[in-house]
Formats: structure tokens, sequence, C-alpha cells
């Protein structure tokens, strides 16, 4: 990796620590500011190589804002399949009414942080879980029954492309 | 308010035997590391809760935090054996 | 004691200077210079020896201290006139054994020559140790280094034969001292409070008779190299090792060692007082006579020479116990005195046999058809050495059982004199058919393929010596006699 | 031996019943455990080292002698690991690689060519592992936090539960997730063994060293209040801030350790693939 | 000290030892060792021993079952008691 | 402001109680996956929502933070959850695990 | 009522001593090494719940004191603490603090054992391919 | 200076190790002068407690942190601590220089960890000895076992079972030993031991402190490897490799013994433990059985080494059997017997080492005619097995009078006859070995790893061990002579004083 990327890469991983770190320890003296400055220096510095693998800071701002904008909804999404799940396990002829199978389908996602949001989100929401995914985006996806599987890739995956901005 | 909370975390630790059951039964390995996942994820909230009823909550959270995070590596770590190749061919696949 | 004593380093000089002299014999590179070691270290030991035999002939004792290992006990020497009997036989007779010692080994050729030597000398230390030690604790730490000293010696052929009869050995003598001795020296120390050897003993006043007995009993025993009779085998088995060895050490030094150490516990640890009030005495006399009948009827049965002359050492050594048992005066002194006379006789005959093994490697009696005529010398030499076992006169056996026989009479012990006077008979029986063997029978058959010849002149010369030292004591007998009575009476009066 | 098991544990637990029973009660405030020594440290505390977490200040302070060889019997096991476990590194007889956007895994002789530092190839372990984009990701992203979090810990000893010790094993934990997630190599690549080796050391020996620095100052040893010249600071807040320099030797050590002893076991001593 | 919760999570803590060297598995032991070290962990923190029960949390949950797992890995899951 | 937080975190058991009645109901760990990770990680979301508004009752700055914090552990949850449920449930697809199905009956339902 | 006292008050020892007794067990009376290991762990956790309930107190907090959050200003904490921290500060309020320090010793110390054992665990199924003792003493036998 | 000799004696080996450690990294060859070093500047500190003690007649007490005693750890040095100081930092010190080449053979670029370890083991040892607290003496037990196990698993082919068990009895007895300390922690809230020496008797009649007595000392039976629960210690011991063996198997169990000491001396008073509970009678016995089976066993052995551990069994019953005595006598027994039967150790073990060095094996039958082609390491054999078999002036033989002594004056004549009995079998034991050494002829053991020595001579060749194995082991055996001769110093000088003024 370049000097230059890993540069910036370490600046936004700095910063973004630094907001954690303030979370986190909730004392605005001093010595734990400046505790907290080496601390996030130290981490920033020993994955800046890893976390953010091409550092655009305004990129950064505007995927965290999009993502922001995508989480109420899958929180919303996730409590109606709940629901779902919910009846489905609980109701007496459970067994009638399940019915799992794995579902294959190619999602048009080329981002890898992308792909990875997308398949934890089908797998967060309840009734599909993402059993394998390759680097082109083919998904098998397991799904408890059919109506589960019916919004697959659907809705969601149309979200996510947004926020990484396909 | 408090004695809510106190109930509730009865009441959860109670659900917790249930994950704990599919963990203790199995029959499979995988059934047991969902059973220790689903128990992590109960117990961050007890943890929580128990903050709640000592009235020190700020003192829980880290805890609570620490442990949602390691439960995840300790789930990743047992699932990984399975992803060797290893428990293809030279072990029994329970 | 209310003896005057006189601090001297000398004895613990007298100790060490054998001890000091390996290192000397282990580096040496030629045969010559060993031996001229050993000879060096002999002669100044004897003459440190003699040395304090003015002092000792004048009533006092010789003490010296060399560490305090517990408050009131540590390695102490302490010379009086019983030890330095014992300590003047050692070491006069060690020079004698190292001349014969010389003459033996080259005229054999055996191996290993520096390890004979030095454990030989440490075997020496050991004996001086233990006839100067001033207590049981000192007694007991040279008494097992001399058994373990003669290990080497006893083993010294490397064998088959040597192996069994090694282990015979420490397992009578190791075990003795292991097993009886040491926990009855600790018993004793329990509830005395002390291992100094005192006139009349230390017990008196602190045990009842029972445990008196057990402990005289285990020290009896305990000192195994005494060869009391169940602790006996081990004497005719280490009879494997090289003459010398044998003559020195189980004519003088271990079993006298044995006899020396019995004698010192029960007149200075156990006392005499003690002894008779029990009765322990009598137990003591009666096992000490069952041995001397019982080995002489054995020794009647070997046809191996040296067997024969260790189960006859088997049955002298009792008599020492058997006299010091008698608790009379004369009968003491006769025990005390049989120390020496016996050495010098026994000694004779073991460097006679040597140096008939030396010169023919005939090793049985019945083998010995007419060879007085061949080594006139050296079977002169065994009868005068004979006798003097036997104790007839001209020898110096006669003194001391002379005194033996009116020690049993004064105490008036009649069996047991019956007992002195048989085994004599006996004695005489078991040696006569060696010289008949050796002088008036020529059978046919037995042919010497080559003349034989005397013995090395270095094997003949040191038995003719002592040959003559017997004979001379009869004669001459004030040094060892004013010695030992000195001791009974130390022991008596006071 | 299950016999001999039953039966010891009969009788251990028989015993341990009967005794038990003579316990002060479950909590009782006024048992002697409670009223003898503790109210010292609760009520010292701040006067003394100004740490509001007692546990903290009893473990680095009043007993940081304790800690110290607590310290110790960690760098011990990661020794002893290492001393028992690690073999020779051996040459490797064939290598094999992955074309990460087919999935198809190529395997190199020890003759042939490694495409070496190239994008497309990732070198994998002989155990296939599948191409995970999820679990890689996911991990690549949370390990920064876990990170953070564990300085945090540290850091925060002082006045919330954590320190040193949990600290630094969140830190191990950290690594350990990134080569369960990655794979062993590129971990070692990153912290080889060397390093954590060395850092496991020389953590102890900060720890030590702090120890033995108020030593040479002419006070006791560990006792922090002789760094007060040196912090600029006055006794008690020395206290303070020695607790703090020990608990970054410990966690330190301990994280270290962690992924020393983790090298050692999951690739049971070769240090070339893991688990 | 909270003696409710406290009761019921000493009968899941045994339930879980018991379970754990009885399995016939070593994985499952294992793994099984981690959850009863997360119930003790809730134990600690019942009895306010929050020191503890973070260090428990983090060494049982993030280091010691990972070792076991590795452990099991190199050698077998095979177990006969 | 209470009532919210108490009915929160109500709903958060109650679908604990789902999720552990879904695990031991449903017929093979691929199914029982669902209840496991989804609901529960739902019931912790609710209950920690309930706890955080809980800590709000009482307004100072470091509640709030003690609330963010709180809410903190959620998000962290909400990665690592599905991310340990797809750890698991390709430990089943390497074990080669035959999911269960209505037609076939593979796996062993259980 | 009064059983129910009498559990309460006693709970902890029992449950200690039952999880003592279980992992004795393993260790003595079970076949595989990594089990006896397991059992280990587990006899270790009951001495550390032993100590845990010793600290417990009845109506106590966690042993972090209340007023620790001094005065955000600076650092000058110390002062500030001393002030008013010691007056207040009661040791009844607080769980007792050392039986949690000697327990934090306890788990690092079984941890380190825990992996030494494990370590020793691969060494001997190197060296034998199995982990069941008998099986190990029959080929010992054999071999 | 000297009033921080108590922290030097350990702080230097710790952090000698700390530095080894890394440096095994770095640069192997500075590993073993450092490690000497260190072990030399503690050994020369304790040496000068030692001294110090005997001259003011107090012992000297050592705050860490600066705290007083029950708040904070304290170390204590007294008369008895100071002489088992110098006993450990000289017998790991003569273990460590006569144990270079083996080092450097057997672990192969593992030297930094092995002599990391070793140093971390010394130091572990030497902080139970000094230390003043319950607590701090359980972390520094669990050092000594984790390091003890290392080294001693890395051995033969069997050491890591060996090991394995090893672990798991000695975790046993250390857990037993902190729930003891927990046990007294609940009954009295202190855990220093002077502190709790002073709370103690007002409380005899508690049945948690008796308890803490009874599952305290069973875990230290465990880890001194008594009677019923010894199992693990010949496997553990004779497995390991012989650097490692030679300072294990010297110290662990003495000082264990030492540690039974003190608890019963000092923490729990003499009073209570041989007046209020009378626990001298049964443990006797106990010693008893061990010394008839530990001696039984020994005798059944052929291999070399798990003879002499079998007879280390035996030497821990002899302690424990003295020290329960209850008298003076036995005492100062059990304890001179803890300082010589670590040097006697010490000795049997380098010779093991040499003649594994020479010959390869551990085989009774491989010691074929190292008389001849070795006499000093021989001489120096037969005078460590003449002490085991205790014969004067060698030192085992007045640590056997003492004991002896105080079993005939408490009456325990069955442990006398014990006593005995073992002293036979042991020589037995070693004649059989010198015999066969002695008796039957080299065989020329091409295994052996000193090939360099010239095969010209036609067996006549003496080929000694290397002069840096010969030497220390020629010094440790000479030892057992000057130990013999001064042991009366030692007894009245130091051991009187550790014993308090009640026993008789």
């Amino acid at each position: 990796m370049k000097l230059q990327q890993r540069k910036s890469s370490f600046v936004i991983s700095f910063f973004i620590l630094l907001l954690f770190w303030v979370v986190f320890s909730g004392r605005f003296d001093l010595f734990h500011l400046s505790l907290g400055m080496i601390s996030c220096a130290i981490v920033a510095w020993f994955v800046s190589d890893l976390s953010i693998p091409n550092p655009r800071p305004m990129g950064i701002l505007r995927l965290w804002f999009n993502f922001f904008l995508y989480f109420p909804w899958l929180i919303w999404q996730i409590l109606l399949a709940n629901f779902h799940v919910m009846a489905l396990v609980l109701s007496p002829n459970m067994m009638e009414r399940i019915d799992p199978h794995i579902l294959r389908f190619r999602s048009r996602i080329r981002d890898e942080l992308g792909l990875v949001t997308f398949a934890n989100s089908i797998t967060l929401t309840p009734g599909t879980i993402t059993v394998h995914i390759s680097a082109y985006g083919d998904l098998s996806v397991h799904a408890i029954d059919k109506d589960s599987a019916a919004a697959l890739p659907g809705e969601m995956e149309a979200r996510v492309a947004r926020i990484f901005g396909e | 308010m408090d004695t809510y909370i106190l109930y509730s975390a009865m009441v959860l630790s109670v659900f917790m035997a249930i994950p704990l059951y599919r963990s203790v039964v199995g029959p499979t390995v995988k059934d047991r590391i969902m059973g220790v996942n689903a128990i992590g994820s109960k117990t961050t909230v007890l943890l929580i809760m128990i903050g709640f009823i000592f009235g020190r909550v700020d003192m829980f959270i880290d805890i609570a935090l620490a442990y949602a995070l390691l439960n995840f590596i300790a789930v990743l770590a047992a699932s990984r054996y399975f992803h060797k190749r290893k428990g293809l061919y030279q072990e029994m696949n329970r | 004691m209310t003896m005057e004593t006189v601090l001297s380093v000398k004895p613990f000089l007298a100790v060490l200077v054998s001890l000091v002299v390996i290192p000397f014999i282990v580096v040496s590179r030629t045969q010559n210079m060993r031996e001229s070691w050993t000879f060096i270290a002999g002669t100044i030991k004897f003459l440190l020896v003699l040395s304090m035999l003015p002092l000792v002939l004048k009533g006092k004792s010789v003490v010296y201290t060399v560490v305090q290992i517990f408050p009131d006990l540590g390695i102490a020497f302490r010379v009086d006139a019983f030890g330095m009997l014992f300590a003047l036989v050692a070491s006069s007779l060690w020079i004698v054994t190292s001349i014969y010692s010389l003459g033996y080994m080259r005229g054999l050729d055996e191996h290993s020559q520096t390890r004979y030597y030095s454990f030989f000398a440490v075997a020496l230390s050991a004996t001086i140790g233990v006839a100067f030690s001033a207590n049981l604790l000192t007694l007991y730490l040279f008494y097992e280094m001399l058994s373990l000293a003669t290990y080497p010696l006893v083993t010294h052929h490397q064998d088959r034969s040597a192996r069994t009869s090694g282990r015979k050995y420490l397992f009578y003598i190791l075990g003795g001292s292991i097993g009886l001795a040491l926990p009855a020296m600790l018993i004793t120390y329990h509830f005395t409070g002390t291992l100094d050897f005192a006139a009349h003993g230390v017990m008196a006043g602190h045990v009842n008779s029972g445990l008196a007995l057990v402990l005289s009993l285990m020290f009896l025993f305990g000192f195994a190299k005494v060869g009391i009779m169940p602790m006996h085998s081990w004497l005719p088995a280490a009879m494997v090792a090289p003459t010398p060895v044998s003559a020195l050490l189980h004519a003088v030094a271990v079993v006298k060692v044995g006899a020396f150490s019995v004698v010192r516990v029960f007149t200075g640890i156990v006392g005499v007082d003690t002894l008779a009030t029990f009765h322990i005495n009598e137990i003591i006399c009666t096992i000490a006579a069952i041995t001397v009948v019982v080995a002489s009827l054995i020794a009647l049965s070997q046809d191996e020479l040296k067997r024969r002359l260790a189960f006859s050492t088997i049955g002298q050594l009792s008599y020492i116990i058997l006299g010091v048992g008698l608790l009379s005066a004369s009968g003491m002194t006769g025990g005390m005195l049989h120390i020496a006379m016996h050495a010098f006789g026994k000694i004779t005959l073991f460097f006679c046999a040597g140096a008939i093994f030396c010169a023919t490697g005939i090793k049985n009696i019945s083998q010995m058809k007419g060879i007085g005529r061949q080594m006139p010398i050296t079977m002169t030499a065994f009868l005068i050495g004979s006798l003097s076992v036997v104790g007839l006169p001209p020898c110096g056996g006669f003194i001391s059982k002379w005194y033996l026989v009116v020690g049993t009479i004064e105490s008036g012990q009649m069996l047991l004199l019956l007992v002195l006077l048989g085994s004599s008979f006996l004695n005489a029986a078991y040696f006569f058919p060696v010289f008949y063997n050796a002088f008036f029978l020529s059978e046919p058959e037995m042919t010497f393929e080559n003349r034989v010849e005397e013995a090395p002149i270095w094997c003949v010369v040191p038995l003719t010596i002592t040959a003559g030292i017997s004979m001379v004591l009869f004669f001459y007998p004030q040094p060892f006699l004013n010695l030992a009575k000195l001791a009974v009476q130390s022991i008596n009066g006071g | 031996m299950k016999l001999i098991g039953k039966l010891t544990i009969f009788l251990c637990g028989t015993l341990l019943i009967v005794f038990a029973n003579k316990f002060p009660d479950f909590g009782d405030p006024h048992s002697p455990a409670a009223t003898h020594l503790s109210p010292y440290f609760i009520e010292h505390t701040m006067a003394d080292t100004s740490v509001p977490n007692i546990v903290t200040s009893v473990l680095a302070d009043y007993r940081g002698y304790d800690t110290m060889f607590e310290t110790t019997v960690i760098l011990a096991a990661g020794l002893a690991c290492f001393f028992l476990l690690r073999l020779p590194e051996e040459e490797e007889k064939e290598i094999y690689f992955r074309h990460v956007p087919t999935g198809v895994t190529i395997r190199i002789e020890e003759c042939g060519a490694a495409p070496e530092d190239s994008e497309v190839f990732q070198r994998i372990d002989s155990q296939w592992v599948p191409c995970d984009i999820i679990i890689r990701s996911t991990s690549r992203l949370l390990i920064p936090f876990i990170q953070i979090f564990a300085l945090y810990v540290v850091a925060h000893g002082h006045h919330s539960p954590g320190g040193g010790f949990q600290g630094g094993v969140v830190l191990g934990a950290a690594v350990i997730l990134f080569a369960i997630s990655h794979n062993l190599r590129t971990t070692v690549a990153k912290i080889g063994e060397k390093s954590a080796a060395i850092m496991s050391a020389a953590g102890v020996f900060i720890y030590a060293g702090t120890g033995a620095l108020c030593l040479v100052l002419g006070e006791s040893f560990l006792n922090y209040g002789a760094l007060a010249p040196i912090l600029g600071t006055d006794r008690v807040m020395a206290r303070s801030h020695g607790i703090l320099i020990v608990e970054i030797g410990v966690a330190l050590a301990v994280m270290s350790v962690m992924i020393w002893i983790y090298y050692n076991l999951s690739s049971a001593g070769k240090q070339d693939e893991g688990l | 000290m909270i003696w409710q919760l406290d009761l019921i999570i000493l009968v899941l803590v045994i339930v879980c030892a018991i379970a754990a060297i009885n399995v016939k598995d070593l994985l499952s032991a294992a793994i099984l060792l981690g959850a009863y070290s997360f119930l003790l962990c809730l134990l600690w923190a019942i009895m306010g021993a929050v020191d503890v029960a973070f260090t428990e949390a983090t060494v049982g949950a993030g280091v010691s079952t990972v070792f076991c797992v590795a452990a099991v890995f190199h050698t077998t899951r095979r177990t006969t008691d | 402001m209470n009532l919210i937080s108490a009915l929160l975190i109500a709903i958060g058991l109650f679908f604990f109680l789902g999720g552990s009645i879904g695990i031991i109901r449903l017929p093979d760990f691929y199914s029982r996956l669902h209840a496991a990770g989804m609901l529960d990680t739902m019931g912790l979301f609710l209950s920690m929502a309930g706890l955080a508004l809980y800590v709000l009752t009482d307004f100072s700055f470091a509640n709030v933070l003690v609330a963010i914090k709180i809410m903190l552990i959620v998000v962290f949850v909400f990665i690592t959850s599905p991310t340990a449920t797809h750890a698991i449930v390709d430990a089943g697809v390497r074990a080669v695990r035959e999911p269960w199905t209505k037609d076939k009956k593979g796996g062993n339902p259980i | 009522m009064d059983f129910l006292t009498v559990l309460i008050s006693r709970a902890n020892y029992w449950a200690y001593i039952i999880l003592m007794m279980i992992g004795l067990y393993a260790m003595i009376a079970k076949n595989n090494l990594v089990k006896k290991i397991v059992g280990m762990s587990i006899f270790q956790t009951a001495v550390i719940l032993f100590y845990v309930s010793i600290g417990a107190k009845q109506g106590a907090t966690i042993p972090i004191l209340l007023h620790g959050h001094a005065p955000e200003t600076g650092g000058n904490l110390a002062h500030a603490a001393t002030g008013h921290g010691t007056a207040a500060v009661q040791a009844v309020n607080y769980i007792n603090p050392l039986p949690h320090v000697l327990m934090l010793t306890a788990i690092v110390v079984g941890v380190a054992t825990l992996g030494v054992a494990l370590a020793l665990a691969i060494k001997v199924y190197k060296e034998y391919g199995t982990l069941e003792e008998n099986e190990i003493n029959q080929r010992l036998r054999r071999g | 200076m000297v009033n921080t000799l108590p922290a030097l004696v350990i702080i230097v080996p710790l952090l000698a190790a700390l530095v080894v450690a890394a440096a095994g990294f770095i640069n192997k060859r500075a590993c073993f002068p450092i490690a000497v070093g260190a072990l030399s500047v503690s050994f020369l500190g304790a040496a000068a407690l030692l001294v110090r003690v005997v001259n003011t007649g107090v012992a000297i007490e050592y705050r860490f942190a600066g705290w007083a005693a029950p708040m904070g750890i304290v170390y204590v040095i007294d008369h008895l601590s100071a002489l088992v100081l110098v006993v450990i930092t000289a017998v790991a010190l003569v273990n460590l220089v006569s144990s270079k080449q083996t080092i450097d053979r057997e672990f192969k670029d593992k030297e930094g960890a092995f002599l990391s370890l070793y140093v971390l083991f010394t130091a572990g040892l030497i902080g139970m000895t000094a230390t003043g607290d319950a607590f701090n003496l359980y972390v520094l037990l669990e050092i000594a076992s984790l390091s003890g196990y290392a080294l001693i698993g890395l051995g033969k082919t069997r050491a890591p079972l060996a090991t394995l068990n090893y672990l798991f009895l000695g975790t046993i007895g250390a857990t037993f030993y902190l729930l003891g300390v927990g046990y007294l922690y609940i009954a009295t809230g202190s855990l220093n031991m002077a502190d709790l020496a002073a709370i103690l008797p007002g409380m005899q009649n508690s049945g948690i402190v008796l308890f803490a007595f009874i599952i305290m000392l069973s875990g230290l039976f465990v880890k001194m490897a008594l009677f019923p629960v010894h199992g693990w210690l010949p496997g553990a011991y004779s497995q390991s490799s012989s650097a490692a063996a030679g300072l294990i198997a010297p110290l662990t169990t003495k000082v264990t013994v030492y540690i039974m000491v003190r608890i019963c001396l000092n923490l729990f008073s003499v009073d209570y433990t041989f007046h209020h509970l009378n626990a001298g009678d049964i443990l006797v016995w106990v010693a008893i059985a061990t010394i008839v089976f530990g001696s039984l066993s020994a005798l059944a052995q052929t291999d070399y080494k798990k003879m002499l551990t079998y007879i280390i069994i035996a030497e821990v019953g002899y302690m424990v059997g003295g020290f329960f005595l209850g008298n003076r006598m036995g005492m100062s027994g059990a304890i001179l017997h803890i300082v010589n039967d670590a040097v006697m150790t010490l000795c049997l073990f380098m010779a093991a080492g040499i003649f594994l060095w020479k010959t390869g094996t551990e085989e009774r039958g491989d010691l074929k005619g190292l008389f001849g082609s070795m006499p000093f390491t021989m001489a120096g054999f037969v005078l460590a097995g003449l002490s085991i078999i205790g014969v004067p002036p060698t030192c085992g033989f007045f640590s056997k009078w003492y004991l002896v002594s105080g079993g005939i004056a408490a009456g325990q004549y069955a442990f006398v006859a014990a006593l005995i009995f073992s002293s036979l079998i042991n020589a037995v034991l070693f004649f059989r070995l010198f015999e066969i050494s002695y008796f039957e002829p080299f065989a020329d053991h091409h295994h052996g790893s000193d090939k360099s020595a010239g095969h010209g001579g036609a067996g006549a060749v003496i080929r000694e061990a290397p002069m840096a194995m010969l030497v220390p082991f020629l010094f440790v055996s000479i030892m057992l002579l000057v130990l013999g001769i001064y042991s009366g110093r030692i007894v009245t000088n130091i051991i009187h004083f550790a014993i308090p003024a009640g026993v008789i």
C-alpha cells in the first residue's frame, strides 16, 4: 500500500477512533484525552492498512450518512420479519407452516463492503440466512419459509446498492 | 422500576435455560455453538440489567461490551473448526 | 576416668597420614614409587603410634578433638592403653604386610594395584581411627569407613565369586552396622545423653535390664566384624580376596576392629558393672562359647586352607569376647592380649597360605602333600603360627590363653573352662593335618612338575618376621601385657 | 479409576459440606472477612492512591507484588507453550494459492515459482478454507474498535472495572480474531513471534522495572510514591500514575503472551497455518 | 448481591459443568466450557465482583475457548467418556 | 418514559422467549438459527433500547453517554450477530449437513 | 421459609463444593486427557466461586467508589477526593474487594495452566495418536 | 543496601529471567552468562541474609510497595527461610553451571526459553521461601509449578504424558492450598502469616480453621508426593532432561516440605498442630508408609533415574515423619534433611546427567565398567550414594541421626525402624549399582554423545566427563562431606532458632 494512502487512512481511522474513545471514556480532562490520543494513534497505525482499503474522506462520510438512512428501514424490516418468524415459531402447527429451502441468486452489487452489508442484512432479517457468498456476488440463502424468501433480493438490494453508490 | 428490572432479569435468566438445554443436549456441535451464542446475547442484556439493579450501570457496560465482542470471537473460533477441511473427512461429522 | 590427659594432635596425625598419602599413591607413575609411599606412610604411622606409647604407659591418655559435630559430641580421639595396644598391633603389622603385598602382588602380577594400595591405606587409617576413637560416634564413623574401604579389597578380582562374596560381606557388615549398631547407638545416646567412653560405662542408672540386654546384643551382633555366630558367614566368603588382604584385614584389621569395638562398647558404654548386675555377661559368654565350639568343628571339615583359617579366626575372635565377658581381671587381660597374640599368629598363617599359593598355586590342604620339604621356611613359620593360635608354648598365644583360663577359673565358670580347653584341642586337630600333609606325606601321584621353590623373597621375609615376633612375644610379652593390664586396671579400678 | 474417583469425591464432598455449615452466612456484612482487612482498603484507597476502583488500587498497589508475579505466571505460560511446542522451521514442500475472484486453488510444488505479491492470488493453507468475505470484512471492521475499546479498558482501570489484564486479553483477542478470520501466516507477518516474545518480556519488565526504579530511588520495591519527583506530582498522584504504568506493562505482556500462546497452540508449533 | 438471580444461575452453572465433562465429544466439551465461563461471568457480576466478571468474560470467552478449540483441532474430537 | 422502557423490555423479553422456543421446536439447526440468531438479536435490541431509555429518565450528560454506550453494544451486536450466524451456517455446510426440507427430510429432524 | 434462608445463606458454598467435586471427579476418573483439562478448569473456577462468595456483602455495592468521579478539572483529583472522599466512604457500603483481587490472580493462573496443559496434550497426541489414557497405557505396555 | 537484600534476592533473578527470555530471540549467547550472573547475585544475597540473620538473631522484614504487614505483602527472612534460600540458590546455581553443555545439546534454539524458565522456577522457589503472605505463596507456587511443568515436559518421549499427570496433581495440590487459604480468610479475614498467627490462637476450636489446616496440608502433601498421592513424581522426574531434573528434583519437594514446616510452625502454632489436633501420630504413620513404599518401589526399578525418584519419595517420608515427631530433635532432623537431601539429590541427579551424557542411557545395566573409565565421577557418585545410605561422615548420616534420635525420643519406634529399613534398602540399591559399574567390563557405548574422545586406547583410556560438568559435580560431592561435618553448627546456630521455643 502506498504511503500516501496509508497516511490518509491513518488520519481517517484516527478521528473515527477518537470519537469512539470519547464515547467510551466520558472523561474530558487533559490526562485522559491525551491518553486517548495516544491510544487512537497506536491503533490507527496498527490498522491503517487493513480497515479502510481505499480512503476517500468524503466518500466515507457519505457512506456513513447513507448508512444511517438505511438503518431505520432495516430495523423496521427486521421488526416485521421478526414478528413473522415469531408467529411461525409459536404457532401450534409449526411443522406445516415452515418450509426450509435454499435459494440461490446473483446480486448486482460489486463492492465488497456492499456485498457484506447486504449479506448481513439478509441474515439479520429473520427467515433468511446467508449461507454462502462469492466474490462475484453469488449468494445462497437459507429461507425458513416461502414468504421470507419471496422478498429477496428485492428492495433491500436496491437500498444497499444505493448506499454504495451503484 | 428496579423491581421490574429485577424480575425481568429473573425471567431472562430462566429463559437462558433453553439455549443451555440446546447446547447441552446437542445433538450436533453446531447446535451447541448456536446455543452458546444465544446464551451470550442474553447474558449481555442480563449484565446491563444487573448494572441497573446495583445502580451502577456505567460500570457494567464495559463488561457487557467486552462480552458481546468476545462472544463473537469464541463462536467464530468454534465454527472455524469446521471451515477447515478437517471437519470434512477425518472426523465424524456430528 | 581420673587419668591425666595430654592434648596432642598426634592421634589425628596417625589417622591422617595414610589418607594423606593416597593422592601420592594415585599419581605415582611406577610401582616402586607407589610402594615406597606406602612404606613411608606406614613407618611414619608406626613411629607416631610408638611415640605415644611412653605417655600411655605412664598412665596418661592423649586426647584431641577434631571437630565438634554435636554440642556435646564430636569426632574426637583419645589414646588409652587398650587403644594403644590395638594400634600398635595394627600399625606394626601394616609395615609387614606392605612388604608382603609387594611380593605377593608382584609375584602374581595382580591388576589395579593403585586402587589396591589406596584402599589399603584407607583401611589402615580407619583401623587406627577405631583404635583411638574417644566416643562411640567416632568409632562408628571409622568402623563404617573401614567396611567400605575393605569392599574393593575383598572384591579385588572383580569376578563372579568376588562379586558374590562382596555382596555377602556388605550384607552382613553394613546390615549389622546400620541395622543394629546405629539404632543401638542412638538409643543409648537418647537414654544416656552421651556417647563418650567412660571407665564404668555410661548406661548405669539410665536403663533397665531388658533394654541393657537388647542394646548389648544389638552391639554384639551389629558390629558384625567380630563374627559372632549368626553373623559370621561373611568371613569365610571374604577369603576370595588377595591373601595380603585376608591376612591383614581378616586376621588383624577388620575382625579385630570388630572385637575391639565390641569390647570398647561393653567396657566403655555398657559398663562392666551393668553387664554384671544384669547378668548380661553370661549370655554373651554363652554365645561366644557356642561360636568357639561350632566354628572349630566347622574348621575341621574345610579343605581349603584359607577357609579353614577363616573359621579358625571366627573361633579365636570369640575367645576375646569370651574373655571380656568373664569380667574377671585375668579374663579381660587375656581377652585383650589375645587381640595382639592372635594377630601375630594368624597373620603368619595367612602369609604362609599366601606364600604357598604364590609359589604353587595350591589352595587346598589335601593337595599340599610333601610341600614342607620344598618350602621349609614357610612351613616352619606355619608351624609356629599354628602353635601360637592353638596356644602352646613357646608362642605368644599361650600367654593370652593362659590368662583366659585363669580368668574362667577366677570367675568360676567351669563349663567355659571346658570349652576353652576342648576348643584348643580342636584347634590342634585342624592344624595338625596341615603339617602332617606337608612334612610326612609324599604321595607318589603328588608330583610337582617343576620343582617348587620358596615363594618370592618379599613374601618369605615378612612371614619369618611375624613368626619370630610370635615367638618373641612368649618370652617378652611385656609391652602388650602391660598395656592390657593398664586397660583392665582403668576399667576395674578407679 | 472410576471407583477411586467416586470414593474421593464422596469423601471430599462430605468433608467440605460438613465444614461449610460452619461458615458465616453468605453476604454477612459482619463476617471476619468483611471486617478485618478490607475496610482499610475501602476507606483509604482514595487517600492513599487516588484510585476509586478499589480492586485496581489493591491489585496494583497494596498487593502489587502479587500482580507482578501474576503477570510473570502468564509470561511463564507463554514461554512454556513455546518451549514445549515450537518446532524448528522447515522448508515447505508445496504451497497453495487461491485465485480470489474465481476461488480456484492452485498448488505449487517445490520448484515452481509462486505468484508473488499479487492482488488476485492469495496464499492459503494446505487445509483448504473457504473464501469468506463476510467474516473477513466484519472482522476488519471490528478489530480497530475492539482494540480501542481494549485500550480504553486499560486506561480507565482506575475509574471503572477493567485494567491491564482485561485490556490485554481483549487486545490479544483482537489479534486472535484477525488470525481466525484471515489466516495465521498473515498475522505472523504482522506481529511476528519474535516481537510477541520480546514484547511479553518487555511488558513484565515494565512492571518489574518500575518496581526496581522505586528501589533505585531509595524506597521499597514497587512503592510508586518514589516516582513523584520524576512524574512531577505529589506522592498520591504518583501512586495513581504508577498504577497506570504497571497496568500498561501488564496489558502489553498479557496481549503478547496470549498471541504467542495462540500461535503455538493453533499451529501445534509450526506457526505456518493455524486454526 | 442478588440472591434470586444467583440461585438460578448457580443451577445453570452446575448443569453446564456436568454437561461439559460428560459430553462425548471434545469440541462440544470445549464449547460447553465456554458457556460455563459465560455463566460464571454472570455469577461474578451478580455478586458484585465486576473486575472478576470482566476478567472471566475476556478470558473465558475470548481466550480459553479459542485455546481449547485450537488444541482440539490439532488433536482429536474423539473421546470415550 | 418509564412505561415505554418497561414496555420495550417486555417486548424484548417476549422476543427472547420466542427465540428460545424456536431453538427447541424447530427441526434442524439451520432453521433453529433463524430463531436463535435473529429473534435474540431483536430481543437484545429492544431490551437495550428500553434500558437506555430508562437511563435517560435521569437526564444528565453522563447518562447520555451511558445510553449511547448501551446503544453501541446494540450496534456491535448487529454487526457481529449475523456474521456469527453465517459462520455457524457455513460450518454446517462444510460438515456436509443437508438442510432439512419438507420433501427430502434430510438431516436429522430433532 | 427457614429452609429457604438456609438455602440462600449457604447456596454458594454448596454450589462451589458441587463444582469442585465435578472437577475433581473429571480429573481423577475421566479417561480422556482433554476431559481432564476441562475438569481442571472447572475445579479451579470452583475455588474462585468460593472466594467471590466470601467477598459478597448484603446490601453493598460494587467495590468502586461512588464519589470517585471527582471534579474533572485538570487532574488534581487527589485533593478533591481527600476532601470529601474519605469521610463519605463507609466500608459497609462496599463489597469486600480483597477476594476479587486474589481471584483475578487465580483466573490468570487458571488460563496459564490451561494453556500449558493444552500444549502438553497436543504433544501427547503427537506422540501416541490418541488422547485416551487407557489406549496410551496399552501402547506403552506393548511397546 | 542491606535493607533491600530480601527484595534483591528475588528481583534480580526475575529481571534476569525477563532479559533472558528476550535475549533468547536476539542474542542466544548472552543468555547463559546473564542467568548465571543473576543466580550468583541471588546466592550471594541469600548468603549475606543468612549471615546477617545469624549474627543479629532477628528476622528481617521487607515491605513491598511500602505497606505494612496485614495490608501489603511482606517478606520475612528468619533463620529457617534464610537457610533454605541459600540452599535453593546454591543448588540452582551449581546445577546451571554444570549443565551448560546439556542445555546446548538438548534444547537447540530454545536455550533462551529454557534458561528463562529455569531462572523463573528458581525465583518462584525463592519467593515461596521468603514470603510472609499466604496468598503470595500460592502465586509463587504456581510460577514455580508452571515453569517446572515446562522444564520437565520437554524431556524424553514419555515426558509430556508424565508431565500432564504432574500438572493435574500439581493443580489439585495448589488449588487445595488456595482453598485452605480461603478458609483461613473466611475465618479471620487476613492473609498475612504473622497476622494470622496472631489471630488463630483465639479460635482453636473453630471447624473452619481445622479444615483449613487439613486442606492446606493435603494440598502440600500432593505437591510433595507423600505416599497415597505420590503417583506423579516418578514419571515426571525420570522422564525429564537431566538439566531440568537436576534443578527440580532436589528442590521442589524440599521447598514444599519447608512450606509445610512453615505453615505448621509459624501459621498454625505448634500448640495447635501438635497439642490441640495431635496431628503428629497419624502423619508419622503416613510418613512411615511413604518411606517403606518408596524404598520398596525403588528396589523394583531397573532404570537408574526412576530409582532415584522413588528414593526421593522415601526421603520426603523422612522429612515429614521427622517433622511430625513433634520434638526438637525430629524437627531439627527434618529441617537439616531439607538441606542435606537437596544437596544429595542434586549430586545424584548430576551424576545421572553425567552418565547420560557419557553413555546415552539411564538403564542400570549400562553403567558397566564406569569405575574404570571415569574414576572421579564414580568417586563422587559413591560419596553421594553413601550419603543417601547414611554413612558417616557424609551429611546423610547426621540428618538421619537427628531423625532417629527424634523418633526414639518420641517413642515412635516404627518410624525408627522404617528409617533403618530404608537405609538398608538404599545400601542394597547403591551397592547394586556400584557392583555393576565395578565388576562388569566397560562396554563401549557408541550411542553416547562424547564421540570425540580417542578410541585409540583400546578401552583403557580414561574418559571423564567434560570439566564443566565434573568440577561442579565434585564440588557438590565434597559439599556432602563438609555439610556432614558442619551439621552440628548448622543445627545449633541456625535450626535451633528456627524451631519455636515451645518445642522440647
